[in-house]
């Protein structure tokens, strides 16, 4: 049997802060195949980043096991494998957009000389939508501008592995739409395997293979969902009996008996 | 690069308003018509005009004296710059050494150096290097502080997504903390730079046979006023222009950042 | 019937007036709209369509160039006292405590303190926030602040909110939970409310009404009457009517938001 | 994880005695002069008699003294003329650049004109250290106004608050944190203002001590005066910490 792109076997986090010991996970296990697109969704708190956190291996697991493609994490090279993209875009204000997005190939891809890592960054700003925006300073370009810039940045390297961490929260809701469909259709073209985290369940359904529906702190595993909706999904599906019955269930799920406070 | 000088010039030439001009333009006005109208005597507060005129006969002599003067506050600021910056490095990245020098730098901000001055002069004699000592470490602290609080506030998932690709310490310090710490260190060189013409001339009223501290110190005793205040004039005019040139490199490195009036949020 | 509670009659506006590249911008177009008392109204629309200038107007917090802006039949010229609002910035006043800033209104009004120690207590049970009275606002979440801030407003009983992306910087979840909060006030109190967002099935959830607003210059596009029955929570999402109006506002959007987007890369690129 | 707080306390004060152990013991084997390195428990002795002659009580009050009025003149009339400043916009915009002139000037070296205005006194000392505080709390306390968040000020319009209420309810709160770094700059130039010109002038005070000691290469007393200097100072300084939070509640 081919190894998962990701594994966790019964993984939990507790870290210390100055109030105490904070449980963040609880036996987490899960498989994201190599190529597959997987969701967690959440409510806040409840873990989700820390999920992430420990999969890119900047924190360890308080007990459990992390495999990548079937190697241990503690001995797998991480170099290159990981794109990440946060909820804000985080780009340096120094630099243009191209440079932003050739400072990943700066450090990845050494052997490359100054002018293919412009060219390579410029051909990832045109996938994103972005020419002609190749040398605007962050301050000029607008949130969604940024985050589109962020996601070329995290992508042009062809990471194996996309973690992704509320990357749309940040941005209203037309232009999140535009930038879901922009990544479903980069991802077609590279097929990565993606890692997703959002509170948004609409954003969950219309994107993923599977959703995983985590707890309210510590963040325990309540579900996992397969996706039965064909690609590519169409916005119709929105207004569909079947999406809007699965956006209720797994709403259900998350509120819990008592419902808590925001 | 000239071309930037030239932009920069631009830029402070459209902040500095017309409005402001007349600002100044008044307040050399008013004090020549309060001198005039009230006739305060020369040898009390002498008129603008009539300290330019000194400034331009005595021009030599008043050159002669800056030499030593600007050559002790460049050498302190540099000393200040570079100790500060190695410092803040260590203060950003140690834990313990944060937790253990922070307090004793911050607390050592508020005491004034000024005093340690004679303790200088017993120590490294009399001559240029008690000057530079002593511009050094005044312009030192807010060096540190500023450099080590901007190292520190630089977003920590950004190290974590360098840290990912398997960026060096190296690379990670020179791609993204140190840009990040830039407008910091900047607002602290802004700072410095004056306290290094204070701690110079310091270091000449306390012991120096040369420079302008000494010239308008001895012209003040002699009551020789129209050359004590040529000399503050000279003094003025060095430290307005080097703190000019601090401005000018600042918006040269840092001529991405929407705003370079940001308010000194730091010390 | 009773009268409107707001009224707009071909407002325009444009700001950059004295911007440094005379870069003139024209948010509003001759925009009417009128609101019954009573009634709950959603403006959505694309980015920088003018959505938040006219709440604004509405709450005399900047002037229309043309036009005249109506509460309860007065002619706007400043912010009316009957008109309450509440922003999607935080903006509790971060030194005073959820008391605070909940009884801030009255406090300046001059009610006596014991008074409006009450009524404070009151708001701040309506809104849910029991128990976290002497809580400093850096202390809360952000969607307790966005609660205190609502009680705030509510305190001083305004026959009117202007609501501005109230929830728009919250989590999905806290959005929700918060949404079905705000209509049972409403059912409650009964006020008129205008309310801006950018989320569609927010609109539709809370709405009796629906207006999408175009792209720059910002005009009326479309209006939709939302029948759904009332009170609703959030199960009415899973209905099937529920499902059609999303989707007729989706389309009435989208165009919109295209044209949004060429707007806004075609005058960055000059 | 944190380090414990003890430890950190612990570690801090090992520092400073073993930075007084090592000096203690480097003069005691004569490897500095003790000319140039006076030993902490000379200090001590050098402390006791300037205390017995009542000589170091005198000179700190005078010193603080001088800090103290200086200090609540400047920083009333800095808050005055920065608020005044922000509310006359036009001013305002003028003056800034005049006002960020005079901040990178050092101002400290124009002391002789105020000694030939106020006369070789306190008045000048203080007069002097007053002008050099107050720009940084003058510049400071505009600029916290002008970035006062614009929601909150909009909340206030909302509710048509007076120009009172605005002022004293939601911009003085709102800019507070920001002013108060303008007001501890300010202190910093004054009390190093003061020393300075005492040092250099000669008319009492704990820097007139400093200078005296150095004269007479009395080396005890020259420590013990900056060290004074600098307790004064730190005590100040504390008391203008705790008064912000205080003031911020939080």
């Amino acid at each position: 049997m081919a190894h998962a792109a990701i594994e966790l076997e019964h993984v939990h986090v507790t870290y210390r802060t100055r109030d105490g010991l904070v449980e963040a996970l609880r036996d987490i296990s899960l498989r994201v195949e190599p190529n597959a697109f997987l969701t967690v969704v959440g409510p806040s708190g409840c873990g989700k980043t820390t999920l992430l956190k420990i999969v890119s291996g900047v924190l360890r697991p308080s007990r459990g096991r992390i495999l990548l493609f079937g190697e241990d994490l503690s001995q797998a090279r991480l170099e290159g494998k990981f794109g990440f993209v946060f909820q804000r875009p985080l780009l340096l204000p120094w630099r243009t957009a191209m440079g932003n997005v050739a400072l990943t190939s700066e450090i990845v891809a050494k052997q490359l000389s100054r002018e293919q890592r412009l060219e390579r960054a410029r051909e990832w700003l045109g996938l994103t939508g972005l020419q002609g925006f190749e040398d605007k300073y962050p301050h000029e370009l607008s949130g969604g501008m940024q985050q589109r810039v962020a996601l070329s940045r995290a992508l042009s390297f062809h990471p194996q592995i996309l973690l992704m961490d509320e990357p749309f929260a940040a941005l209203d809701e037309i232009t999140r739409e535009a930038m879901q469909g922009e990544l479903l259709k980069i991802w077609a073209r590279i097929r990565s395997t993606i890692l997703f985290v959002t509170h948004s369940i609409a954003e969950a359904l219309l994107l993923s293979d599977r959703v995983v529906i985590l707890s309210h702190r510590p963040g325990e595993i309540l579900e996992t969902l397969d996706i039965p909706f064909e690609r590519p999904r169409a916005e119709l599906l929105r207004g569909q009996k079947e999406f809007v019955e699965l956006v209720e269930h797994v709403r259900s799920k998350l509120r819990g008996p008592e419902g808590q406070l925001g | 690069m000239l071309r930037a000088v030239a932009e920069g010039f631009h830029a402070l030439a459209q902040r500095r308003t017309l409005g402001s001009l007349l600002v100044f333009l008044a307040f050399f006005l008013a004090w020549e018509g309060a001198v005039r109208l009230f006739h305060i005597r020369d040898f009390l507060l002498p008129t603008p005009s009539a300290i330019a005129v000194t400034m331009y006969q005595k021009r030599l002599y008043l050159l002669e004296h800056s030499v030593p003067t600007l050559v002790a506050i460049v050498l302190g600021f540099v000393l200040a710059a570079v100790t500060g910056f190695v410092i803040a490095v260590g203060v950003a990245y140690s834990r313990w050494l944060n937790e253990i020098s922070y307090p004793f730098l911050v607390t050592s901000q508020v005491i004034p150096k000024i005093a340690l001055a004679p303790l200088f002069l017993v120590w490294f004699g009399f001559g240029i290097t008690p000057k530079v000592v002593i511009a050094a470490l005044i312009a030192f602290f807010p060096i540190v502080i500023n450099t080590a609080k901007g190292l520190t506030s630089v977003e920590p998932e950004l190290v974590q997504f360098m840290r990912s690709l398997g960026a060096t310490w190296h690379e990670i310090f020179f791609k993204i903390s140190l840009p990040w710490a830039l407008p910091y260190i900047f607002a602290a060189f802004k700072i410095s730079m004056t306290l290094a013409v204070v701690g110079a001339v310091v270091g000449e009223f306390v012991g120096s046979d040369k420079g302008l501290g000494y010239l308008v110190m001895y012209h003040h005793i002699t009551f020789e006023t129209r050359l004590m205040f040529a000399g503050l004039m000279a003094l003025s005019i060095i430290g307005v222009a080097l703190f000019l040139l601090v401005v000018l490199a600042e918006h040269y490195l840092l001529s991405w950042q929407a705003s370079i009036e940001t308010p000194p949020e730091t010390m | 019937m009773r009268g409107p509670m707001l009224e707009a009659n071909y407002v325009s506006k444009t700001f950059g007036l004295d911007g440094a590249l005379a870069a003139r911008v024209q948010a509003l177009s001759e925009v009417s709209l009128t609101v019954a008392q009573g009634e709950f109204v959603s403006l959505i629309g694309p980015s920088g369509c003018g959505k938040s200038t006219l709440l604004k107007i509405f709450g005399g917090l900047t002037p229309a160039e043309q036009g005249e802006v109506y509460v309860r039949g007065d002619r706007v010229t400043g912010p009316h006292p009957h008109i309450g609002m509440v922003f999607q910035e935080d903006s509790t006043f971060p030194w005073r405590t959820t008391l605070g800033n909940v009884e801030f209104g009255l406090e300046m009004r001059g009610m006596a303190r014991r008074e409006r120690r009450d009524r404070s207590k009151a708001t701040i049970d309506l809104v849910g926030l029991t128990g976290f009275e002497h809580r400093y606002p850096a202390e809360l979440s952000g969607g307790m602040r966005q609660r205190v801030a609502i009680a705030r407003a509510l305190i001083l009983e305004p026959q009117a909110l202007l609501m501005d992306e109230p929830f728009g910087a919250l989590d999905e979840q806290t959005r929700i939970i918060l949404g079905e909060q705000l209509l049972r006030i409403q059912g409650k109190l009964g006020q008129t409310i205008l309310f801006v967002t950018h989320n569609i099935n927010e609109a539709v959830q809370l709405s009796d009404r629906v207006v999408v607003m175009t792209a720059r210059p910002g005009q009326i596009k479309a209006t939709f009457n939302i029948t759904l029955p009332k009170p609703r929570d959030s199960r009415i999402i899973a209905s099937e009517a529920f499902g059609r109006l999303v989707a007729q506002i989706w389309t009435a959007l989208r165009e919109e938001s295209l044209k949004g987007f060429v707007q806004a890369t075609g005058a960055q690129v000059e | 994880m944190p380090l414990p707080q003890w430890i950190i306390v612990g570690l801090r004060s090992l520092v400073i005695l073993g930075a007084l152990f090592a000096l203690e013991l480097m003069v005691r084997l004569e490897w500095i002069n003790p000319l140039f390195l006076a030993r902490p428990t000379s200090w001590v002795g050098a402390f006791r008699a300037l205390m017995a002659e009542g000589e170091l009580p005198k000179l700190a009050w005078i010193t603080l003294s001088e800090i103290g009025l200086t200090f609540l003149v400047g920083g009333a009339a800095g808050l005055l003329l920065g608020t005044l400043l922000y509310r006359f916009r036009r001013v305002g915009e003028a003056s800034s650049s005049l006002l960020g002139a005079m901040f990178a000037s050092p101002i400290v070296l124009l002391y002789p004109i105020f000694l030939v205005i106020f006369g070789r006194n306190r008045m000048a000392i203080m007069a002097q250290a007053m002008v050099t505080g107050i720009i940084p709390i003058i510049l400071q306390t505009r600029n916290s106004f002008l970035h006062v968040n614009e929601t909150l000020i909009d909340v206030g319009r909302v509710l048509n608050l007076t120009r009172r209420q605005m002022f004293f309810h939601i911009m003085l709160p709102a800019a507070a944190p920001m002013i108060f770094t303008g007001i501890r700059l300010g202190l910093i130039y004054m009390l190093l203002s003061i020393i300075a010109i005492e040092y250099i002038v000669g008319v009492g005070g704990l820097g007139n001590l400093v200078s005296d000691a150095y004269f007479r290469l009395n080396t005890d007393e020259l420590y013990v005066g900056v060290i004074t200097v600098g307790l004064l100072s730190l005590i100040f300084y504390t008391f203008l910490t705790r008064a912000q939070r205080w003031v911020q509640r939080m």
